[in-house]
């Protein structure tokens, strides 16, 4: 990268300036233009459309562009309980998607398991994949949808999108 | 030299063709083993079908559930009565009032108990206005399988008005924890039975648009009709219940056979389809939601006064304002909430029409406050169970148009 | 490779490179225009044809958007307006959002696909839809002289309207865009992964199937018009009345020419539709998406692409779907004419900037059926596979076919009966002028 | 079109020695019979006496007793409301009944579960694999002695688990017969 480093007289002044414009544009853009990978479990699943339909619509952020190819989206929202079964499928589909991606973790299931402390469920999806927003509820309402969504394009402005977001990722407990 | 007769074997045609079919080896790659789900748009969440093709048609299917298995029998048996509400909202997560309702009505068989009549009359208004909702999404969420996606949209705009209603009613859009173990939270908030008129009175026009949007729908009835067909005797057989076994002509629902709730008071139709292919289980829904409409307003037209819950006191949690001021209530309230109520030993199964079908609750009681084994039969369960016969023979296109029909919900399923 | 594809683009190749140098014959001033200033002329035009499609294409995905949203009682895309701000704009600042996103996405090339053709199908997918720009008519073929001076260059242009005016227009037009399927199929193939090769199939089948009957359709309006240069049908309709709407010509009470386009619409009107709902097929709109039917096959052929690439093939999708609009207006409403003898001789009298107005009549009129085929796409459930190819084989095919022997019909007898009636040349000077034409 | 007291007498005269005594709750008839005569019982009761339904299928773990697992069939008509419920016991030495999947075609994910979640065999099942687990997963979650926090486990490439936190909530009661002295409080996932 190129802030940081002598070049001519005072490039980091310089450099950091272009750099800083550079990454609020990419920032603009990636920030809104956000869609999402539907991760339908359970119930959250149901606020998740509830959200896309007419009274919240979650269009207005550009969001509605739900691709249910992994390839070709940006957030993965995981809307509901995620069980063991499940838990490999749910990180194969994250694994598949582009950089950068963030991920949205709906609902107190995917956040920490939830209301399920059992043999069967993932106690947060948070053990498999690196999360970027956590919505409380259960299930979170649409407008905690929004909000979360709002969180998570103010995360993204602060981000430097000329670097390669390396996000540690979990092992696999 | 003697004239010998060589008799040559002639098939036909069409024999032939079939006779090398079958001598030929059957050449891997030559059918496509597809994986649908447990992540794909119209496997209405986590069901996964994996599909043998021939081309475009399904030669073999193999339902796979399980995914969404959270252990709530599991949950059940570590838990009193009361706390289990809460886990009923997320079986068939688009219908929770009435879950609550089966559940609270099949532990109060397990105690003996009768509900009051204004207690009944708010679980029937319950009960039938989560079926609007469940049926609103289950043939919106057909009609998007089947491509058309505005319809989806405007059946949820419905939705979002009895999600007000719901909201208002218990505290939750959604996860709304109604029932308790004889009674409710609380009763009706002021002007909620106008609320709820008022509702129906502009709802019943919307029914006839999604009619309008669908039923004659030259493009939806040549994708539903004829595809699909679950016979009767299959239908029996399969323990299928709800629309999908009335779209296959049998007049079975609960509400009429074991009624429960005064269902015997009110007057209703039962629709029945015909054929049993997926536009008849859609017309069913279809009737359903007028059938649900004119019971509403019937409940509304003489709803009852009087307590909403069970008169047993000692096991009934008394009134929050006596709790916060006398000592005695205090204590009772305490010793319910911490040890349960006290259920006799016993065993009873209850089942309840459900939007999805009939929700049984077998619950195991060896006494006290904590069921021995709870065992929920869920509808949508039984009814993908028929799958992996229906799916053959259909083409890629009507798997999702089954699926759709079938309106099945992945959370009781796997439960 | 193919050698239909070699021999087309050969073909191709040949028209354009004849076309361009060609200078009208018409006794005009464009016989004087340097071969230098035409083909100037031909690459400003090509530009600025890019530019106009690729910002079409992107607002068209907008207005898809908010249309839909419209349609089901939401606001659709406001938030995203001006870059680096956040003035809103009535969201139109989300089509540019969306668009470097996809370009600064990762591009990830998934192990398991055949390299070369997985990165070669997207860019098939987009370009037939942006070559078939060149031909289609979109102002006036006057030639007229810019009021300013250009450096090195003169400043007239010839035949402005119209980025090469080939005599075989629609044909160029089919095969051109006929290569779309390639870049579907082999999207498709090249992914190995299933749902993409499910789509490839679909995709393959069903463009090859609605080519036959689109083809077949236009022939009444060849029959008609007695020409295949899009331009001189354009002409055709502005003397004797738009082809779909026979009432739109510049003297509609005239009964002499109005009785024969009449009854040449009871042809012409069905052909129409048949070339209207061949259009929906042949750019995979709803209800015929069934290459990438998302209910079904997740995404379809493009399942396993993303980022730049995948918005390629949207590109092409929304390329293909103005091209077609543009060419139903052309061939049915009129092109860029109104029923005007003004309007349509501005060219003579405003110079330039009466090409600028013509052209955005013509946006305009394409503009009408882009809203078409988005109100259609949000409204209708999607076709069976089989159901698909039953309608394109079984019914438009034999109808296209019989109208075709009743169009050539009414011709004949409008010409025997009423050969005073003005129903343009005779069938057999038609035909060799059509000969003539293509031969050339 | 048998009611259910019918329908008990002629089970009980068809099957001699085989079913036990009928009891009565809350309106309901439970029949206990002996595990090898479940399918005729059931093709009985679905040709002979018009039960053409059968709703649920469920086990009970009564752990400690002899023969521990109950497997409990809730038979009911389409058109009438007559209910029967039939009970058949299998030790845990035993392990299996015979399958009734042919008689009832919904018993066949009912038995899968039952096996997948209980570990009781059906004999003659025509496709007994686990159902909303996967296979490979090697324990039988319904079992009494089977915690609610689940025990780890790890089918490489599909699935695995781990123990559930328990410790500081959700605060579940243990179940028991007496529950006086007994409060909620959080359960320590056991030592594995």
């Amino acid at each position: 990268m190129v802030h940081g480093r002598e070049i001519a007289y005072n490039s980091k002044v310089e450099g950091n300036i272009i750099l800083a414009n550079l990454d609020a544009s990419i920032n603009w853009m990636r920030t809104h233009s956000m869609w999402p990978m539907p991760m339908g479990l359970a119930c959250c699943a149901i606020e998740l459309m509830a959200s896309g339909g007419a009274r919240f619509d979650i269009a207005r952020f550009g969001a509605e562009v739900m691709r249910f190819s992994p390839r070709q989206s940006d957030v993965l929202i995981v809307a509901g309980t995620v069980t063991y079964k499940m838990a490999l499928a749910t990180k194969r589909i994250y694994e598949q998607m582009p950089d950068p991606k963030w991920v949205i973790a709906m609902g107190a299931c995917a956040s920490s398991g939830g209301m399920y402390r059992s043999y069967a469920v993932l106690q947060g999806i948070d053990r498999i994949l690196p999360v970027d927003v956590y919505i409380s509820g259960c299930p979170p309402r649409p407008e905690a949808l929004l909000e979360g969504l709002m969180r998570l394009q103010q995360k993204i402005m602060t981000e430097k999108s000329t670097t390669r977001q390396l996000v540690p990722e979990p092992a696999l407990v | 030299m003697a004239n010998t007769t060589t008799t040559f074997e002639q098939p036909d045609a069409l024999l032939r063709t079939q006779q090398a079919l079958d001598a030929a080896p059957d050449v891997p790659g030559e059918r496509l083993t597809l994986n649908m789900g447990p992540s794909h748009p119209s496997t209405h969440g986590v069901l996964r079908i994996v599909l043998e093709l021939d081309g475009e048609v399904v030669t073999k299917a193999i339902p796979d559930i399980g995914y969404l298995h959270r252990g709530d029998e599991k949950i059940a048996e570590n838990m009193t009565y009361n706390q289990f509400v809460p886990y009923t909202d997320r079986l068939d997560y688009l219908a929770p009032l009435a879950n609550n309702v089966a559940y609270a009505c099949a532990v109060e068989k397990l105690m003996g108990w009768d509900l009051p009549p204004r207690g009944q009359a708010i679980r029937v208004l319950c009960c039938e206005l989560a079926r609007i909702s469940a049926h609103l999404l289950g043939f919106g969420a057909m009609a998007m399988d089947c491509g058309a996606m505005s319809v989806f949209l405007y059946t949820f705009t419905e939705r979002e008005k009895l999600y007000n209603l719901f909201e208002s009613l218990t505290g939750a859009r959604f996860t709304t924890s109604y029932t308790r173990i004889g009674g409710m939270t609380r009763d009706l908030p002021p002007g909620w039975l106008d609320e709820v008129a008022a509702f129906i009175k502009q709802y019943k026009p919307q029914i006839e648009e999604t009619d309008k949007l669908l039923t004659r729908n030259k493009i939806f009835i040549e994708r539903s009709r004829d595809v699909g067909v679950i016979t009767r005797a299959d239908a029996i057989s399969y323990g299928i219940t709800g629309p999908n076994l009335r779209g296959s002509g049998v007049d079975y629902d609960v509400r009429k056979v074991r009624p429960y709730l005064g269902y015997e008071n009110y007057d209703f139709d039962i629709p029945v389809g015909s054929v049993g292919d997926c536009y008849d289980r859609y017309l069913v829904r279809l009737e359903e939601l007028r059938q649900s409409v004119r019971i509403i307003e019937q409940v509304l037209a003489k709803f009852p006064e009087g307590p909403i819950h069970v008169a047993d006191t000692k096991n009934y949690l008394p009134k929050k304002q006596k709790v916060l001021t006398k000592m005695e209530e205090l204590i009772h309230q305490f010793i319910l909430v911490t040890e349960g109520l006290k259920a006799p030993p016993g065993e009873v199964y209850f089942g309840a029409e459900n939007p999805k079908g009939e929700l049984g609750f077998y619950i195991r009681s060896r006494g006290g406050g904590v069921p021995y084994r709870l065992k929920i039969r869920a509808p949508s369960f039984v009814n993908l169970s028929i799958l992996d016969k229906l799916l053959p023979g259909c083409m890629m296109a009507d798997v999702v148009a089954i699926l759709g029909s079938i309106d099945f919900v992945m959370g009781e399923c796997d439960r | 490779m193919d050698p239909t594809l070699v021999h087309a683009l050969q073909h191709t190749l040949h028209l354009v490179a004849q076309t361009a140098v060609e200078v009208t014959p018409a006794a005009d001033t464009a016989a004087q225009v340097p071969l230098l200033d035409v083909a100037f002329y031909a690459m400003v035009k090509i530009l600025i044809g890019l530019g106009v499609i690729l910002g079409t294409v992107s607002y068209t995905v907008l207005a898809e958007r908010k249309v839909c949203a419209f349609m089901q009682d939401r606001v659709g895309p406001n938030r995203t307006g001006i870059p680096l701000t956040n003035i809103p704009m009535w969201g139109l600042g989300q089509p540019i959002a969306d668009a470097l996103k996809g370009l600064l996405k990762e591009q990830f090339t998934p192990n398991h696909t055949n390299r070369f053709f997985y990165i070669l199908a997207p860019m098939l997918a987009v370009s037939p839809a942006l070559i078939t720009v060149c031909v289609i008519p979109f102002a006036s073929l006057t030639t007229v002289t810019l009021p300013f001076e250009i450096p090195f260059f003169g400043n007239v242009i010839p035949k402005p309207g119209v980025i090469a005016d080939i005599n075989v227009g629609p044909v160029f037009i089919f095969a051109i865009s006929s290569l779309t399927v390639y870049g579907i199929v082999l999207a498709g193939w090249a992914s190995n992964s299933k749902f993409p090769f499910l789509g490839g199939i679909r995709s393959s089948a069903q463009m090859i199937s609605y080519e036959v009957a689109m083809g077949l359709s236009v022939i009444p309006v060849f029959m008609v018009t007695g020409t295949m240069n899009l331009s001189k049908i354009v002409d055709y309709q502005y003397q004797h009345g738009w082809l779909a709407l026979p009432f739109i010509s510049p003297n509609p009470l005239d009964f002499a020419t109005l009785l024969p386009a009449l009854m040449l619409a009871l042809v012409l009107i069905p052909a129409f539709f048949i070339f209207l709902v061949s259009s929906f097929a042949e750019t995979n709109r709803m209800p015929f998406d069934l290459p990438e039917s998302e209910q079904e096959l997740v995404g379809g052929y493009n399942t396993e692409y993303g980022g730049m690439r995948f918005a390629l093939f949207f590109l092409g999708e929304y390329a293909a779907l103005i091209m077609s609009s543009a060419l139903l207006v052309t061939l049915f409403f009129g092109g860029w004419t109104l029923p005007f003898e003004a309007y349509n001789n501005l060219a003579q009298s405003w110079g330039i900037f009466g090409i600028i107005l013509q052209t955005l009549v013509f946006i305009t009129k394409v503009t009408g059926f882009i809203l078409l085929f988005i109100w259609v796409r949000w409204s209708t459930p999607r076709f069976r596979y089989d159901a698909l190819m039953d309608l394109g084989w079984k019914v438009f095919l034999p109808t296209s076919l019989a109208l075709i022997v009743v169009c050539g019909t009414m011709l004949a007898g409008i010409q025997h009966f009423g050969g005073g009636l003005k129903a343009g040349a005779s069938a057999k000077e038609k035909a060799t002028a059509i000969v003539a034409d293509v031969s050339r | 079109m048998a009611t259910t007291t019918e329908a008990i007498q002629s089970l009980q005269s068809a099957f001699a020695g085989k079913v036990g005594a009928a009891r009565e709750f809350r309106g309901e008839h439970t029949l206990p019979v002996d595990r090898e005569i479940i399918a005729d019982v059931a093709l009985h009761l679905r040709d002979k006496l018009g039960f053409d339904y059968l709703a649920d299928i469920c086990s009970v773990d009564n752990m400690g007793d002899e023969p521990r697992y109950e497997v409990v069939y809730e038979f009911a008509q389409m058109s009438a409301p007559h209910h029967l419920r039939i009970i058949a016991k299998v030790s845990e030495d035993e392990g299996s009944l015979p399958t009734i999947s042919h008689v009832y075609a919904t018993a066949n994910w009912h038995e899968r579960e039952i096996w997948d979640m209980m570990g009781i065999k059906f004999d003659n099942h025509p496709d007994l694999r686990r159902i909303l687990m996967w296979e490979g997963y090697p324990y039988f979650p319904l079992q009494r002695d089977f915690p609610l926090e689940g025990k780890p486990s790890d089918t490489p490439g599909e699935a695995f688990t781990r123990i559930a936190p328990l410790e500081g909530g959700p605060f579940v009661t243990a179940p028991a017969e007496h529950n006086h002295d007994r409060e909620p409080r959080a359960r320590p996932p056991e030592p594995v």
